[in-house]
């Protein structure tokens, strides 16, 4: 049977596969996914808790209401994080991570 | 305002009032002159202040802080009172031969190595205590850092060093203060205040081994800054690079701020800590480094600045010697071998200022004859020198004796130990800075001129402090019980009833 | 005891010189020509107390309080007895008459004002010593008299020369006094914390020190020892004798006063007062009679070949403190030995202080024959003064024969009482002070003939006058002196000085008159009208090449080992305790910026690496360390 | 009123603010400046006279919103740091124009009173899901404030760093908070601290949660070994923004990991050696990995920035210090005590900083050359906020230095004791080379310095507190006293 | 569920999830990850979060997926292709994968709650719903779903955000703001190109 760890090992998996995406990959906006990723792969590990965790028979809807947050933050961090890439390529034509080594020592 | 935060504070308002833009020799002169005059009224009132008293005299205290609980209390006995003197004469003597010309901060950093050194004599406050003698860290480094002697790359490395030094070392004893006070907070509360520690460390004190461990920090952090050995590599580059007012008031004054640090502190609150066969051993072998090592190193220089410098460092060795055998007579010689000390560095400092600003070299070998040029100036140099190698008359030698015979003298035994044959070393010491200093003084005084060597004798009003630290020096030299005579506490039976 | 009586007269005699010397030294601009009659003054005044004291009641009064710390008493006292009484003596008259020489020896000098101001300290310091109660305020006078020779014979310090001598002259001395302080510090620690001779010898009678004589003889040995080589450094003996010829450098008046009467004689007179010491320890003393003996015999052989005529004075200085020093230790064995009290006379003390007139004369007549033959010392120069000084011949003669010791003048006494006690206590030591005796009549002769008679050898030697009257005169009152010490009154006066048993062994006669004749007569024959030296012995005349070793042992022991250990000091300490750490850190500091290097990849992946440290440390290590 | 008020007021003045601008572009700066200036002093003054008793709180926040002493000091910090940013962002605004694309700085009035409302939320969180949407509204805000003068490269750089590297933090947190989550079945910290005193409690999961959240703090505060992104941003954001990230965002992300760690080393806790072994190591390293490299540091603004990160080691040092018996502060207290005498110190570097760069001076230590000499009011509060930043008594810093070493020292932590001390002393080094640089007889500062008599008054009111705070911490810590008291429920 | 179901869309999530990590087109990239989120979405569906599920498909494969196309199109990213990717993030990238999933992992194994499966903890719908109309006078329209055996997902949801988390659910419209402006002002054109 499916037990609470399967989906706290894939939601392992996911969060590890997106740590690799964002050290590995040069394109921000790529690493910016791989970010989200890890974001969801740890909704994915609250949601899988907030149901073995029942509150009175019920999921334990506080912890899904943080993913709901969680989302919607994402959501925001998204725009703004997507247009200072915008800004980024606009000043340097470029949106890969060594656009950005100016800043050292 | 009592009296003595007066005199602590005047020269640091003074410091202010010169950034400010107050005439600077006039003000500074008038600060130093001014708080001359109020230490010694003080003394001369100490007597009747203090009748009665066990402690300190002169007391008053302002609450910084409630737990831990720090004030700032001020207060002075004897021992307090001696070291205040020789601060203020010290810094007369300091600003009075800065030079016109040179820039105001000069003046601005004097004062506040000597309100530094005044707060850390005169303070019954631990962490005042401590505080204050960080004060004089930026000026001093400033000052080597700025117009030390020497090419830029040098001064600035000295000044680091200096700065990196003490400043670590100041830490080691934040550490070891910090232990202490923790040590003793007996009733759940930290203090900081000496009265306060005292009474616990009476009532409750600790047990010995751990006694021990804390003095042995606090030995470390006071030690640096004494330049202890093997914790005293700092001490001969900056003095000999230091302007002339920082190199007197520094060694003359602010480095005794370690060796009052372990007789105030260290020594009264942990009695039994020197005492630890470990402990006592260290310290022994690394004052016998202080005269021994040092002593050789000193005989090893080629300029009379680096000379001084060492010989400073090697004296120390002494003052250690007389705190390591913790007897009454022993302690009440390194108190008076610190004053005497004080003073006849800063004279020596003083004139050497002068040689270098006149010869522009200190090299002993290009040196020669200026005692036919300037008789003034050889004959206080003289007193400087001679006083510094412990002849008698001079307060130096009082202090040595009274040293020797106290870490000697186990009375009643014959027995030879480690304390007996550091005296012995000591001694040799005495003969090794005669062999160094009159040397030196044969190099520039004796024989002939170099060719272009030439040297005009003190002026006048350039004598006066001068011939003020001279003085002091033969009067203290002759008359030491005037000095002593301060100290109303017993300080080794201070100690050992501490310890009960 | 504090007694407001007795303690004026000490009083004024230390407080005198040292005004005087004050004065000269803060007042020279203002009183210039004054200072120096000021010094003279006040040398005379001294002369006139110190008489007058001859006849006082023995005392301890207390002078000045310097340091009082619970039971330890260290204070300016006086010990008012016949010795310091006699002593005091001596020293006033000498320096009175050493005044009055210089006023005319000094007279186109710069430095003169100086010189007396110099010569006024001297004669504190030297009152000091001779007043002190203890040991400690001997030891204060002690380095302070050490001061004061060093400034005289440093007088010319434009001359290198004079410059290491007296530089040597103060080290030595320091080398001396470190020893002296050490048995100070002994006696200290046996005594509970009582120097004052008078507590000492309590001590040693019935104190702690009786008791710690017999048990720890080591200890006692010694701190004897440490006593003593104070005195071998103040009497130069030897291995410390190197200092006194070349503090010849010195004005003559000053070798008269300080190298040649008082000052030198200090040691002796050290350890006249600390006898006790040194008989509480049969192994010291014969240490320190040998190496009396060794003193005089050794200078002695050094005189016969020098040709500066102050350094065969010098030398034979050495050689009669040698002598002192020798009767000191020769008593104490005795006296340790038969364990019975000396007398309150002491041979050594009347050697010493026939020894001071005639050698202050014979030194003062090298002054004028110096200040004659236009400041030329070498005698090999001089030659046939005889007729030109007169005065000086005759007075020179009277002071030669005393230190050869013709039988009649007072030489001959004191010696003859010193090898008497060598004959009782110590047989080869009688020998050794027999062959001085003749080598001291062998290198005097050959002085005398070589100065005086002959024909003149140089133009200076050939226009020499004798001497102005204010050099005169204590030429011939100390002559005077040297012919009468021995007298009845005089001894009377003295009588602390002069041992009261003279028990006369005829062998002791014979050895010592057939020494001087032997001497005398192969002087003359081998020295009368020759030039040149006809011996030459190089290892006498470079007088054992001591200075040639202490030469290499300065540099190797001191210079070499200085150099060795500050390059360790600066190698070692400095490099372990800050130079290591400070490179320690700042190479941590760089490497550490290689982490803020400025590559997001870098950033994200130390970020990530971070958090896996943190649950590696957080689960897997620090749950296992156990806190 | 209550203070909650005051915090919603002061996000709806933000809001507002931020409409006015969208509406009225021609608004002027000083206009925008003052509004926003003075909303903040008029709720600092609200904020002074409110009534604090806990009871006054609405109802409906109270399950979510703790109101002890420690929330109330954090929000008062807030609050002054506010107050502070935007001050220096009207006098730094003269150069800042020239980074932002339209010529205006008009969000940077705005945003900060989000960001402040947000601080104030953040002190009162209860419980996992307050923190994470107050620290997120404020991170957000950041991203955009630090990329703000966006065409300057480095601002730039500096934003994009910032948001990469933050928003992996931000993953991590909330992972964290999610398998604390798991291992306790509980999101509020009372009920954390509940579950870890039950050792039915399985450990691992917990500490595993436990690490991934204190990482993602950690970054927030710069703790090593997540401190790396601070230089850069520090200093390629503008000076205003540094200033905010380097007090205020330190500040918020301590409180939190105060509560956070209180609530890991409650009564009973089963992971509490393993947190506080934790916050040595990481503190230690902190202040190792922020001094040693700055000794090497040529530019003002990034030393201040390695500052800040040696200071955050410090900080987490002070937090690993648990209560003691012969301490009244515990080690929130010390915390909180530390980051106010923080504050006056860092602001007035970065205020002189800012005062140089307006006057057309670089941000190098060589720009600071002949300070001395051409201000010497300037030269001297410098001296006084570096001599602080290194802690040398008499000063702020000292005090807060000082209840650090006692609390090791009271713990007998030799180790993080030891690398204390050579943070410290290495930091004399690098403070004391600005202040080398400041009285040396070259010039390198602007020739012509203007100072208007509001930064005047600033520089010398922010020395006045240094030295006060270091001679006369007394009140300060009577505030502390009860702040750092057991937290008192708002029930 | 299913098992195979589960591998199944575990498969999908991790499986494009790897896509996403490795292609090499910014665009193949961005679907995957739309891909990877709605087999995400079916996990939440699977754990009984229908609310959630819907709105990760709604917010993140949706909207926030379409951003990411939108903006790598408008940017007209290139591929990676002429450049190789950098060899050692990447090796330090799988590097800290592999160990953070076998820490996870590892640590999984440990909880005492991880071999539970859903019909362990099964969901007691009737009797929550019973109570709930009973006792606490709760919304009927959830009790009613719930006596009836279903989960009013949604309206369960959104009784705990308005009712425990309002003044949160206001922050984030704040914070939205706060983004939307921030979108704003980072990209303003400037004033000069705009003229």
């Amino acid at each position: 049977m499916i037990t609470l760890n399967h989906y706290l090992i894939v939601s392992g998996a996911l969060f590890a596969l997106g740590l690799a995406g964002v050290v590995a990959r040069r394109n921000i906006i790529i690493i910016y996914m791989c970010l989200e990723m890890m974001l969801s792969a740890a909704n994915l590990t609250l949601v899988a808790f907030s149901r073995f965790h029942m509150v009175e028979g019920l999921p334990d809807y506080s912890a899904q209401a943080l993913v709901f947050f969680t989302i919607t933050v994402a959501a925001a961090e998204v725009a703004v994080g997507l247009a200072i890439i915008v800004a980024l390529f606009r000043s340097k034509q470029s949106v890969e991570v060594e656009a950005v080594s100016k800043l050292q020592g | 305002m009592s009296l003595l935060e007066i005199v602590i504070l005047l020269p640091l308002i003074a410091a202010l009032a010169i950034w400010l833009g107050a005439p600077t020799r006039a003000t500074s002169v008038g600060t130093a002159i001014l708080n001359l005059l109020i230490v010694l009224s003080l003394v001369v009132q100490f007597k009747s202040a203090s009748a009665g008293k066990a402690g300190f005299a002169f007391e008053s205290a302002r609450v910084v802080l409630e737990n831990p609980a720090i004030s700032f209390g001020v207060g002075a006995d004897g021992v307090a009172l001696i070291l205040a003197l020789l601060t203020t004469l010290v810094t007369l003597a300091a600003v009075w031969q800065i030079s016109p010309e040179k820039p105001a901060l000069y003046h601005i950093a004097s004062l506040l190595i000597a309100g530094g050194a005044l707060g850390a004599f005169l303070c019954t406050d631990i962490f005042f205590i401590y505080a204050f003698h960080e004060l004089a860290l930026i000026p001093t480094f400033l000052m080597i850092a700025l117009h030390g002697h020497g090419d830029s790359d040098h001064r600035k490395a000295v000044a680091w060093k200096i700065t990196i030094y003490l400043g670590a070392g100041s830490l080691v004893l934040l550490a070891g203060l910090a232990w202490l006070v923790l040590e003793y907070s007996g009733g759940g509360k930290l203090t900081f205040d000496l009265n306060a520690l005292r009474a616990q460390a009476a009532a409750t004190p600790l047990p010995v081994d751990k006694q021990g461990m804390i003095f042995f920090v606090l030995l470390l952090g006071f030690g640096t800054l004494v330049s202890l050995f093997p914790l005293h590599s700092w001490a001969a580059p900056a003095y000999a690079t230091a302007p002339t007012p920082v190199a007197m008031l520094h060694s003359g004054v602010l480095k005794k701020f370690g060796l009052y640090g372990l007789l105030r502190i260290a020594m009264p609150l942990l009695p039994q800590g020197v005492q630890v066969p470990w402990v006592h051993q260290a310290l022994l072998y690394m004052l016998i480094g202080n005269i021994l090592v040092m002593g050789f190193v000193t005989i090893n220089q080629k300029r009379l600045d680096d000379l001084l410098a060492n010989s400073s460092v090697m004296h120390m060795g002494y003052i250690f010697l007389g705190l390591a055998a913790g007897t009454e007579i022993a302690l009440r010689g390194a108190v008076l071998l610190m004053f005497a000390h004080g003073i006849s560095i800063a004279l020596l400092f003083s004139l050497v200022g002068r040689l270098r600003s006149q010869l522009g070299t200190l090299e002993l070998s290009k040196l020669g004859g200026l005692g036919g040029h300037a008789p003034t100036f050889t004959v206080l140099f003289a007193f400087g020198a001679f006083a510094s190698i412990g002849l008698p008359g001079l307060a130096n030698f009082a202090g040595e004796v009274m040293v020797f015979i106290g870490s000697f003298t186990k009375f009643g035994t014959t027995e030879f130990g480690m304390l007996q044959w550091s005296v012995v070393i000591g001694l040799w010491g005495v003969v090794m800075s005669a062999v160094y200093m009159l040397r030196a003084y044969r190099s520039i005084f004796h024989g002939t001129a170099a060719s272009g060597l030439f040297m005009t004798d003190t002026s006048f009003s350039q004598r006066v402090p001068l011939i003020l630290l001279a003085a002091t020096l033969l009067i203290v030299g002759c008359c030491p019980w005037l000095l002593l005579g301060l100290i109303k506490t017993d300080l080794a039976a201070g100690i050992a009833t501490a310890a009960h | 005891m504090p007694d407001q009586n007795s303690s004026s007269l000490p009083t004024l005699l230390l407080l005198l010189p040292l005004l005087s010397a004050l004065a000269i030294l803060l007042g020279n601009k203002v009183l210039k020509g004054a200072c120096i009659a000021l010094s003279v003054f006040s040398a005379a005044i001294c002369f006139v107390v110190s008489f007058m004291m001859l006849g006082t009641e023995n005392s301890t009064p207390l002078l000045l309080p310097f340091l009082e710390v619970g039971k330890i008493r260290l204070v300016i006292d006086a010990l008012i007895d016949q010795q310091s009484r006699g002593m005091m003596f001596i020293v006033t008259s000498i320096g009175l008459l050493v005044h009055i020489f210089s006023l005319g020896y000094m007279k186109d000098d710069d430095g003169k004002v100086r010189f007396f101001g110099a010569l006024s300290l001297f004669m504190f310091s030297m009152t000091g010593i001779v007043l002190a109660g203890n040991l400690v305020m001997m030891f204060i006078f002690w380095e302070l008299v050490g001061l004061s020779s060093y400034l005289l014979i440093g007088h010319w310090f434009e001359k290198p020369s004079a410059a290491e001598a007296s530089k040597k002259a103060f080290l030595v001395n320091r080398i001396g006094d470190f020893g002296f302080m050490i048995g100070i510090l002994m006696l200290f620690m046996a005594n509970h914390g009582d120097v004052s001779f008078i507590g000492l010898k309590e001590g040693f009678a019935e104190g702690p020190l009786h008791e710690m004589a017999k048990a720890n003889t080591t200890f006692m040995m010694l701190a004897a020892l440490g006593i003593f080589m104070g005195a071998v450094g103040k009497s130069a003996q030897f291995p410390l004798h190197v200092w006194l010829p070349d503090a010849m450098e010195g004005p003559t008046p000053v070798s008269a006063l300080i190298h040649a009467a008082t000052m030198v004689a200090a040691g002796v007179f050290m350890l006249v007062r600390c006898s006790f010491v040194i008989e509480a320890s049969p192994d010291a003393a014969t240490i320190v009679a040998w190496i009396g003996g060794l003193t005089a015999l050794m200078a002695a052989l050094m005189a016969t070949q020098q040709n500066d005529i102050k350094r065969v004075l010098a030398y034979s200085t050495l050689s009669q403190l040698g002598y002192m020093v020798m009767a000191v230790g020769l008593l104490a064995m005795q006296v340790s030995g038969a364990h019975h009290e000396a007398g309150p006379g002491h041979p050594a003390m009347f050697h010493l202080y026939t020894h001071a007139f005639f050698k202050a004369m014979l030194f003062l007549g090298s002054g004028a024959i110096i200040y004659a033959c236009h400041h030329e010392q070498d005698m090999w120069k001089m030659g046939g003064l005889m007729k030109h000084m007169p005065v000086t011949f005759a007075t020179f003669a009277v002071g030669t024969a005393a230190l050869m010791g013709v039988p009649g003048f007072s030489g001959f006494f004191s010696k003859e009482t010193i090898l008497g006690l060598g004959f009782e206590a110590c047989r080869p030591l009688f020998w050794v002070g027999v062959t001085t005796a003749m080598l001291t009549a062998f290198y005097m002769t050959r002085m005398f003939v070589v100065t005086f008679f002959g024909k003149p050898r140089t133009d200076h030697a050939h226009h020499a006058v004798e001497a102005p009257i204010v050099m005169v005169l204590p030429l011939i009152v100390l002559a005077g002196l040297t012919l009468l010490s021995p007298i009845g009154p005089i001894t009377r006066l003295l009588q602390a000085m002069v041992p009261n048993h003279a028990e006369e062994h005829p062998t002791v006669m014979i050895a010592s008159i057939s020494a001087l004749l032997i001497g005398l007569v192969s002087g003359f024959v081998l020295y009368r009208g020759k030039d040149k030296d006809p011996l030459n012995i190089k290892l006498f005349a470079n007088k054992f090449y001591f200075d040639e070793i202490y030469a290499v042992l300065v540099k190797v022991l001191q210079d070499g080992v200085a150099w060795v250990v500050t390059g360790i000091e600066r190698i070692f300490v400095d490099g372990l305790v800050a130079r290591l750490p400070a490179f320690i850190a700042t190479r941590l500091g760089s490497a550490a910026r290689v982490l803020t290097g400025g590559h997001l990849q870098a950033y994200t992946f130390m970020l990530g690496a971070g958090v896996l440290m943190v649950i590696y440390l957080v689960v897997f290590v620090l749950p296992h360390m156990g806190h | 009123m209550s203070v909650f008020s005051i915090e919603v007021g002061l996000a709806i003045l933000g809001l507002l603010l931020l409409v006015l601008e969208a509406f009225v572009p021609t608004i002027a700066r000083r206009t925008l400046a003052g509004i926003s200036m003075g909303g903040v002093l008029l709720a600092l003054l609200l904020f002074i006279f409110a009534n604090k008793d806990a009871a006054m709180l609405p109802e409906f926040v109270r399950p979510f919103h703790q109101f002890d002493t420690l929330a109330l000091f954090y929000k008062g910090f807030a609050l002054v740091i506010t107050l502070i940013v935007l001050w220096l962002t009207s006098e730094c605004a003269p150069y800042l124009t020239k980074y932002t694309v339209d010529g205006r700085v008009s969000e940077m009035f705005s945003l900060p009173l989000i960001v402040c409302a947000g601080m104030m939320w953040m002190a009162s969180a209860k419980d996992m899901v307050t923190v994470f949407v107050a620290l997120e509204l404020v991170t957000v805000s950041f991203y955009v404030l630090v990329a703000y003068a966006r065409k300057s490269a480095l601002a730039l750089e500096a934003g994009v760093k910032y948001l990469i590297l933050g928003a992996l933090s931000t993953g991590v947190l909330v992972y964290g908070i999610a398998w604390i989550y798991g291992a306790t079945g509980s999101l509020t910290f009372d009920g954390i601290a509940k579950a870890l005193a039950s050792p039915a409690t399985a450990k691992m999961p917990v500490l595993l949660g436990a690490a991934f959240l204190l990482a993602g703090l950690g970054f927030k505060v710069a703790a090593a070994p997540f401190q790396m992104w601070v230089p850069d941003v520090y200093q390629g954001a503008p000076i205003p923004v540094t200033t905010f990230l380097s007090v205020g965002s330190k500040a918020a992300g301590f409180v939190v990991l105060t509560r956070v760690v209180n609530s890991f080393l409650g009564d009973g806790s089963i992971i509490a050696p393993e947190i506080q072994g934790l916050l040595l190591v990481g503190g230690s390293l902190t202040v190792l990995l922020g001094s040693l490299p700055a000794m090497f540091q040529q530019s003002v603004k990034r030393l201040l920035a390695y500052s800040s990160i040696s200071h955050a080691g410090y900080l987490l040092l002070a937090l690993a210090c648990r209560d003691s018996a012969r301490m009244d502060l515990n080690s929130g207290g010390v915390v909180a005590f530390y980051l106010a005498t923080y504050l006056p110190m860092t602001v007035l570097g970065f205020l002189v900083l800012a005062i140089l760069r307006v006057n057309g001076g670089g941000e190098d230590i060589r720009d600071f050359r002949g300070l001395a000499k051409k201000s010497p009011l300037l030269a001297l509060v410098m001296t006084v906020a570096l001599a602080s930043l290194a802690g040398l008594p008499l000063t702020a810093g000292f005090m807060g230095k000082l209840f650090v070493f006692l609390g090791l020292v009271d713990h007998s932590y030799w180790g993080a004791l030891a690398c204390a001390v050579i943070g410290a002393a290495a930091g004399f080094y690098y403070y004391f080379k600005t202040i080398l640089a400041i009285y040396s007889s070259e010039v390198g500062c602007p020739e012509n310095l203007s100072l208007s008599v509001f930064s005047k008054a600033g520089a010398v009111l922010l020395a006045v507190a240094i030295v006060v705070l270091g001679v006369f911490p007394r009140p300060l810590q009577a505030l502390l006293d009860s702040a750092s008291a057991p937290v008192a429920s708002a029930e | 569920m299913p098992i195979l179901l589960f591998y199944f869309l575990a498969a999908l999530t991790l499986g494009f999830g790897l896509m996403v990590v490795t292609a090499r087109n910014p665009v193949t990239c961005a679907l995957s990850l739309a891909m990877s989120f709605v087999g995400l979405a079916a996990l939440f569906i699977s754990l009984d979060a229908y609310f959630i599920g819907t709105i990760q498909i709604l917010v993140y494969a949706g909207a926030v997926m379409v951003l990411f196309l939108f903006i790598i199109m408008l940017l007209d990213i290139q591929v990676e292709s002429d450049k190789k990717p950098n060899l050692a993030a990447v090796i330090g990238g799988i590097v800290l994968a592999a160990v953070l999933a076998v820490q996870v992992a590892t640590i999984s194994s440990s909880l005492s709650l991880g071999d539970k499966t859903t019909s362990d903890v099964a969901l007691t719908l009737q009797k929550v719903g019973t109570e709930m109309a009973t006792g606490k006078g709760n919304l009927p329209t959830i009790s009613n779903d719930l006596k009836a055996g279903t989960l009013p997902d949604a309206k369960l949801m959104g009784l705990t955000l308005f009712k425990q988390y309002g003044f949160h659910l206001q922050v984030i419209g704040l914070l939205l703001l706060v983004g939307t402006v921030g979108v704003v002002v980072l990209s303003k054109r400037e004033k000069e190109v705009a003229r």
